[in-house]
Parts: C-alpha cells; structure tokens; sequence
C-alpha cells in the first residue's frame, strides 16, 4: 500500500487536522467526536443541514461545509458511517433554533447510526427531518433488499438544500425539496482500478489490466459486472443508458449533469467523459442546463467516473445558482 | 448454579480476545463482498471496551452487558455498531439489575439480541446477515435449557448452531446489507457479521465452560 | 494501459471539447489551433495574460482561464509545448491593446516557442512581455544547464499577475511583479507512481511497492532520487527542508504554502500532508498568512505530492485576495 | 554532378518514412530519460509533411526544405520541433533558390543548420544533445567534400559521423534539455535527440545513393 499517511488508525483525524488548518476562516473542526462545522454557525433562525458518512469520498461531505450549503459535516472513519455521539454533536453544532435536516445516504450503516442521533436530538428538543438518498440506479431496488445506494446525487442534494435553508425556508420546506430532488436525481459509476482502504492494505478487488467494474459504490465494493475496458464513447454510454431509462429523463427535460471523477481519474479524462455524456443526453432531446464536472464524491484513490442527472425545475434552478462559499464548491461570493 | 458479574465480564473479555484474533480474518471476508471494515470497526469496539472496564467495575451482570452495549454504539460505527449495540442494550435490560445469570435469563437475553438486531435492521433468515446466525443460536439455545442445560451447556448449544447458520451464508444472496449491492455476486461467501456472530457466542461458550470447571 | 479515452492521437481534442461544452459562459474555445481563451475576451485597455504548455498537468493552465487570472491559455499535445502558431493566437485573442505577458515555465521546448511566437507577435504590433518561471528546488541551478523547471509557482504566478492586469496595472508593472513573484516563490515535489502517457502505453518510469522518486517534475521524468517509502511526516520534511533553505525562507516571513496532488493523490491524504507542512514551516518561525490545497498542477494520474512556498508582500497578498472567477478557482465573485 | 529538386524530395520522404519506422524507438529512448515524446512529436511533423507535399510541389531543393522547416515549426512542438525546424530554415536560406544541389552547398547547408541548432538551443558538444550528433557530421561532411566526395559520399560520411556522435552521448550526463534534470541518472542512456539525427542523415545518405546509382 502507497499512501502518504503516517498510521492507518489516525489517519482521518491527521486529515482533518490539516484540513482545519487548511481553511481557518470557513472551518470549525473538532475531533473529538469528529466533527467539520462552519466557523460562523450556529446561524441562527436558519434551518441547520447536516450529512456524514464514512471518510474517503472527499471533499464529501466536509468540503461542502458553507455558506450556501452544508452547517456540520460528520466523518466517520475511512468507509465506516459515524457514530450516532459524533452524529448528534454535529446537529446541536448545526441547530440554529428552526430545526435541523439530515441528509442520509442509503448505506445501512448510515440510516441505523443517523436514526439513533436523531432520536437522541429529538430528546433534547431540536426538531430534525431527515432524508434518504438512494441514487444509484446500478442496484436493483426492492422492499426487501437495503435498496439502491446514495451517491453522486447527495452532492447536488447537499448544494440544493443549502440554498433553501440559507435563503431562510422553514424545515418543512427544506424536507419537501430535498424529497423532490431525491424522487429527480439519478447516477451510475464505473471503476477502472480498485481503492486500497488504509486499514486493508490491499486493493477492495482484484482487476486486470482489461477489465473494469461497472455500477460501483463508494466503497470499494465490486460492481455489478466485470466487463472489459473498451473506448471512451461506449464506456461513457454504460452509464448514460441506464440513467436515461431510469427515471426516465426524455425530451424537453432540463437537466444539470454532473461528470464525476471517483479519484484518481484526471481532469483530462474526465472532460473528454464530460464531452461524450453531453452529447448522448442531447441525442436523446434532454437539454443540459447546468454542469458540474471535477472530483466531489470520491472513492479514495480509485480510478473512474460516476455520472449524475437531476431534472431540473425552476426553483432548482434558482437554488443550484445561488451563492455558495465551501472548500469544494464556491460561487456568487 | 448461576454465574455471577466477574463471570459475565470474563466472558466479555474472551470476546475482546476472539474479535482482536480474528480481525484480520473479519476484515478480509467484508472486504470480499463489502467495505472491508468489519473486523477493524468491532476491534476497535471490543477494545474500547476493555479500557471502559478499567476505569468503571460493572456491579451486576446487567450493568456488564450495558457497558458494552453503549461502548460499541458509540465506537464501532457502520452497521454492526449500531446492531450489535442494540443486541446489547436490549439483552441488558432483560438482565435487569439481578445479581446473578441464570440458563433461563441468559437464553431471555439472547432472544432480546436477536429481537433487537431484527427490530433495527429488519432482516430475515436467509438474508445474509448475521441473523442467519443468530437465529438457530436462540433456538438451539431455548432447546437446551428445555432439556436442562446449565449455562455454558446453552451456550455452547448456541454457539454450535451459530456456527452452522453462519456456514449456511455461503450460498445465499445477500438481500440486506452492502453485499446487497453485488446481486448475484454476492453468493459462495461467507457473511462477515455471521461469522463474527458465531465467534462472539463461541467465546461466550467456552468461557462459561471454563468458569464452571472453576466453580 | 487504462484510461477513458477513444484515441491517444485525439485525447486533447476530444478533451478540449467537453471542456467547451462544459463552461459555456466562462470559456471560448478553439482546437485549430488548440486555445482555450476567456469568452468575454480580449478585454479592452487591459494587459493580457498568457501561458501554455503540454496538456496533461490540467487544471493548469486552461482551468486558469477567466476573469482576474489567464486572458489564454495554449494546450500543447501531452506533455509537448505548443507551436508559436498556437502560441500567437492565443497572444492574439488575448491582446486588448494593453500588450500581453507571456507565462513560460522553464523547459527548453515551451521557451524555444514562446521565444517564436512572441518574435511573430511583435512584427504584428502586439507588445509582448515574456516571463520564464523555475521554481523547483529539486534541480540544482546553473548556467550552463537547462536550468531549474517551472512548477507549483506558476499557478501562484498566473493568480497575481492576473489580478494585476485586472485591476489595470501597465504590461511593465505586470511584469515587474512577475519577476517579484518569480524571485520569491519555491517548490519540490515526489511521486509514489508514475503517470501514462496516451501515446507511450507504459508507465513514464517503473517503481517498487515499497520505493517513491524524490525531486520529480510534472512530465513524468523520474525525480533526482528514489528512496523508499516513508511515513508522511518524513516525506513532507524531504521537501520542506529544501524549500526552506533555498531561498531561504526564514523567522518572521509571511508565506503562501500551496499543498498540491499531482493527479492520483487523494483528499483526505492531501489535507494530512498539508497539515505537516505547516507545522514544519512553523516550527522555523514562519507564518502562513494563505493557504491553497487540492490537484492544481498535475500530471496525468501521478500519485504524489508538490509544495509550493511563495514569500508574500502586501501587495502580493492583495492581488491573492482579489476576484478570481475560473473553471478551477474561484473566489470574490 | 548535382542532386535537382525531385531528388531532394525524395530524401526528405525517405527521412518521413525513418522516422515513422523509428517512432517507437524515440518514444523509448525518451520516455527514459525524457518525457517519452520525442519520437511521437517527429512522427506527426513529418507526416504532415508528406501531406503537405500533396498540397504544393516545391520548385527548388531550397523551397522544399524550407517547406519541411515551417511544418516542423507548426507541428511537432516540444523542444525538437523549434530546433529541427530552425535547422532547416537556416539551411533553406543557405540554399536560395539555386535549382540544384552540389556537394559544396550540401555541406554548407548542413553547416547552417548546426548554427541553426546551437543559436537556438545553446548546447555545445558534450551536453548529450543533437549537437553531439550534428556537430562530427559536419565535420566529417566538409573533409569528405575536401577529397572530393559528390552528394552522397558527402552525406555518407555525415551519418557515419553522426551515428558515432550519438553513440558518444550514452555515458554523458546531460547538461541540456529535459534529461539534465535527471542529474546523474542521465548518464548510461542514448540521447532521443541524437538519434534521430543521426538517422535523418542516414535517410537522406541513403536517398542520395540510391539517387546516384538511378542517375
Ligand atoms: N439489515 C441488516 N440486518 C442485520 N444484519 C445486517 C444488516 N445489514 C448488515 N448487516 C450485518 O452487518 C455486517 C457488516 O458489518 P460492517 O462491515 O461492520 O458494517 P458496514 O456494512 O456498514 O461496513 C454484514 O456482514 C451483516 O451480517
Ligand atoms: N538546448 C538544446 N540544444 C540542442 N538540443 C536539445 C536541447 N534541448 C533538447 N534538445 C534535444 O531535444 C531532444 C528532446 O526532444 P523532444 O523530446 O521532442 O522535446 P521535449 O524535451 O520538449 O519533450 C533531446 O533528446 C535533445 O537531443
Ligand atoms: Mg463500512
Ligand atoms: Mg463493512
Ligand atoms: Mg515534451
Ligand atoms: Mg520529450
């Protein structure tokens, strides 16, 4: 394993040690429990946004902790969901006195840990929503499985509500956006190379030099088939079919695709990923009306691309050009 | 003949020991057909535990069992935290404040885990879970004291039939969980959170047969 | 060799057209010849700003593109400087009649034709001004070599002479405060792998599990030593020490300290890093008044790391300060 | 005896179709000690060339080597497209618009294009670059013109010249261009930049013999 870290069992609290460093005047960030929270916050009267999750998909989720965006980020250790002490310090850090949202994604680890939290906060009197993202259209959704897991929509849903709770919207307001974003948003990845979790040490799977994983997760978990590597045009075309026929996005949609490096995929390659995907989407009549491409929600050092679409409305729209300030994401200020 | 605190906690520790042993192990099955956590995320669960023991003396069985209850909860993390925290809590509370473990509040208590791990995580047999392993453990636990086992007789039955369930995770489909995510993939793989199941009941077994040997 | 690309003969094409389509409002793009320039461009009566060189170190330069940073920016093919033909139509779509500066990062291939261009612009009237940037370290200096190579600076480099040429200094005063920058910045930078070039197949350098290269540029030359791996404090000090003691940095300097992934290197470790780095700086009196951190300066998927250590002055931290609206830096608007 | 400009086309092809045979070969030395493109960079320069050629018929060996000058210039980028492409330019001056060849123009030409090369890029012999190539070549070409050589002995001996120049290169520690930031590692490696003039001359040596037996 090649990694610049000094130990694998600290290496998320040396991270965010740097991190704290990193962004003085925009970050609040206590490690003990571990949380990443806005300098000037709680605001209050604003309903306060929180997500977590397992470290390792930076700059999710403590990248988008801002203005616009984020109140308290919870890391958990490297692909492991926080736990629900770490989970409730970030509400109480994040309650501004209107209630607070959490935003989940589908991992089950992620749900029970943000369940006990929630109660726990409801016991002292903050009122907390919280959502469930489940984007990925790779997984077959069922009553009776864990269903589909959050991916690369949960940054756009984190941007989204952000803006709804920043320009003052009750807690009720924020909760039904982010319900209408989730019922809108769908994503699909693939990986070419696995990432090495630090306390693993070897790769989470085996691929040849041939071969790729697609409809992976953030976690290093194996695809849903192994298939081997082909060009550019048809791998990008992996993705785009099954999220087109998924919701399904069609003729005349606006719809904000983003282009998302798992890690170790350059931006060279990820533009050119970007540029094929724009043109799939209009071959289908759906109109791209705004665009996020970069690394957002990553998968360690792990080479591929994930894509995501949300049809857009006007109010998300609206909310998507608002001003956001992050370590991550930052425009209109 | 029941079992006192120091033996319950004993008991405890010998799972700290097994889970340290076979982290490793933990990990490599979860990272199989998971996230390859499982093994460090109970070790540092089981280890916090030991600490907690230094610094406060559990004075019933109950408290024992509460104490790592609230540690892996509040350590652990992913799934199993909250899972085998709940098991915990909710085996804690059957234990109440009695002074002592009986055969008869010992298979309450695995009942109450199972229960709680069910209520949490809504898995069924078949699953793919740790359930798989739980299961036959609380039934062959119950037979037991039905045909009057004393303590580490239930639960070495227990840990017996844990074993068997885990080994019947192999074939299956993971309907629950990360592995979930593979589909068919998922199958001819042992489930970690079984397998850490029937570690954690066999630990149990052997230090409640070493303790009655020392009674 | 993995990658998502169609065609190595292509890939910067095919990558500079998903870029178009991706940043619409902010960038005008050409491919024959390969420019990337701001869309509201040239901007009247201000000094223009210009860099280029091989493609494959993205963001740089075309992610610098915008208000308050690059008027243009001239794509080579992989790691290959462009041609002066390329090279004067970016001069060209960058003159507002102002004049414009030439940002040329230390290697004979992009000197020789910058050197060209410049000569074809000044027959056509355009004043133009040519800076040569070798910040690194790592290579020892003299007169009879090709001398130190432009790396990490350039960045901070095309941020300040940018903001100048945008609040209206004269081609001179940008000028001045390039060679200030220049005079004041360092770098050094090591690699855990090695990048693929598309059109070679094969790793640009071979590397055990256990070895890392020491003193490597951004083109996937192997460094000037290969030791093996160490833990991150220990790396961070290999290139702080040689930082600090160039200059030399020293008690009481203000500094910009810019921790940089060359590609590969993930977040969470990019933050760790950084977080030594300072403390490091610090530990010899050093303050760092500002700070950048995240994949600016890259090369291809290279695992690694660069640092970058500028001495600010007032100004320099003003200019640092001031707007910045590109597709990979962005703040102030 | 002088070489009109059909045979000086034909040399230039024959040196396009060196370098494509070459290309790898380039890429590898370069990719060692370089940035792996050198062999890439002439590949593209040289075809476009050969596409160029379908598009205009040059009227004078000086006008077709000028032609080869500016389409290095335009396309092969890096620091042997200025280098190779000022070569050139100096050596279609030196060539006017004479309407042939003669060994002493030959020499003279190549004579202009090391200028070309050194006004350029600086490097004197020893600091394992092109020069160490170009600069015997020249030498050798001008005492071959002494004992009268026509064209193509004049070229023959240029490349045999060159081919021991860049064979000199192998133990030096590169003092110019990229590989001089490999410091000592440089050394104990066949420079990119050597070799593919040595195989120009070679190519163009070739051309003129063949040239010659027609004749
Ligand atoms: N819904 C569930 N019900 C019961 N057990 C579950 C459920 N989901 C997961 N598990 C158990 O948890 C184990 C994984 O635990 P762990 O790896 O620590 O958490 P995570 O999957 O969040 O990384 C699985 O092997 C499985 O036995
Ligand atoms: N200053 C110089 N003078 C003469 N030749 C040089 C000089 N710098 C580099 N070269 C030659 O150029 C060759 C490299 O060419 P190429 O790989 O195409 O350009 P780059 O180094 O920009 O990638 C070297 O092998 C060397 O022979
Ligand atoms: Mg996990
Ligand atoms: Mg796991
Ligand atoms: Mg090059
Ligand atoms: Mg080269």
């Amino acid at each position: 394993m090649k990694k610049i870290i000094n130990d694998p069992s600290t290496v998320v609290v040396d991270s965010l040690h740097g991190m704290a460093v990193a962004h003085p005047d925009l970050l609040r960030i206590t490690t003990e429990p571990a949380v990443i929270a806005r300098a000037d916050g709680p605001v209050a009267g604003k309903v306060g946004v929180v997500s977590g999750g397992g470290s390792g998909h930076e700059p999710l989720h403590g990248g988008f902790v801002g203005l616009g965006m984020l109140d308290a980020a919870v890391p958990g250790a490297v692909f492991t969901s926080p736990t629900p002490d770490a989970i409730l310090s970030a509400i109480q850090q994040a309650n501004g006195g209107a209630g607070v949202l959490l935003i989940v994604k589908n991992y089950t680890g992620d749900v029970l840990n943000f369940e006990t939290a929630a109660e726990l906060a409801e016991a002292e009197g903050i009122s907390v929503r919280s959502v469930v993202i489940d984007d990925d259209v790779a997984v077959k959704d069922s009553t009776y499985t864990a269903g589909r897991r959050g991916v690369g929509g949960t940054v756009l849903l984190e941007k989204l509500t952000g803006a709804a709770a920043q320009r003052g919207d009750s807690l009720e307001a924020v909760e039904g956006l982010a319900t209408r974003v989730i019922a809108n948003v769908r994503s699909m990845g693939l990986a070419l190379t696995a990432p090495t979790v630090p306390h693993v040490g070897t790769p989470s799977f085996d691929l040849a030099d041939d071969e790729i994983e697609v409809g992976i997760g953030i976690h290093g978990e194996p695809g849903r088939e192994r298939l081997p590597l082909e060009p550019a045009d048809a791998l990008v075309a992996r993705l785009t079919e099954p999220i087109l026929t998924d919701l399904p996005f069609g003729d005349g949609d606006r719809v904000l695709l983003f282009t998302n490096s798992m890690g170790g995929t350059p931006l060279l390659e990820l533009y050119l990923a970007h540029g094929i995907a724009e043109r799939l989407f209009a071959d289908r009549g759906v109109s791209i009306v705004r665009r996020l491409v970069g690394p957002y929600i990553t998968s360690l050092e792990m080479q591929g691309i994930s894509l995501t679409a949300l049809k857009l409305d006007d109010e998300m729209v609206q909310l998507w050009d608002a001003p956001v300030l992050t370590a991550a994401l930052r425009w209109g200020v | 003949m029941g079992c006192r605190t120091d033996g319950v906690v004993a008991a405890l520790k010998a799972a700290a020991d097994t889970v340290v042993a076979h982290r490793d192990e933990l990990v490599e099955l979860d990272r199989v057909i998971g996230d390859g956590d499982h093994g460090e995320n109970l070790q540092r669960g089981f280890q916090t535990f030991v600490v907690a023991l230094t610094r406060s003396t559990p004075d019933k069985p109950g408290a024992a069992v509460k104490l790592l209850a609230t540690t892996l909860i509040s350590t652990v993390g992913g799934a199993a935290g909250p899972l085998y925290g709940t098991a915990c809590l909710r085996a804690a509370t059957t234990l109440g404040d009695a002074d002592e473990l009986t055969p008869e509040t010992t298979v309450a208590a695995l009942r109450a885990a199972l229960g709680g791990v069910v209520a949490r995580g809504k898995a069924e047999v078949g699953d793919k879970t740790m359930v798989d392993a739980l299961t036959p453990a609380v039934d062959a636990a119950a037979e037991a004291l039905g045909s009057g086992a004393d303590i580490a007789g239930v639960l070495a039955a227990a840990a017996d039939a844990a074993e068997k369930g885990a080994e019947s995770t192999v074939p299956l489909v993971a309907r629950k969980g990360r592995a979930s995510y593979l589909g068919e993939r998922s199958a001819n793989h042992l489930d970690p959170g079984a397998r850490s199941t029937s570690l954690l009941l066999r630990a149990f077994a052997d230090s409640a047969a070493k303790h009655r040997s020392a009674a």
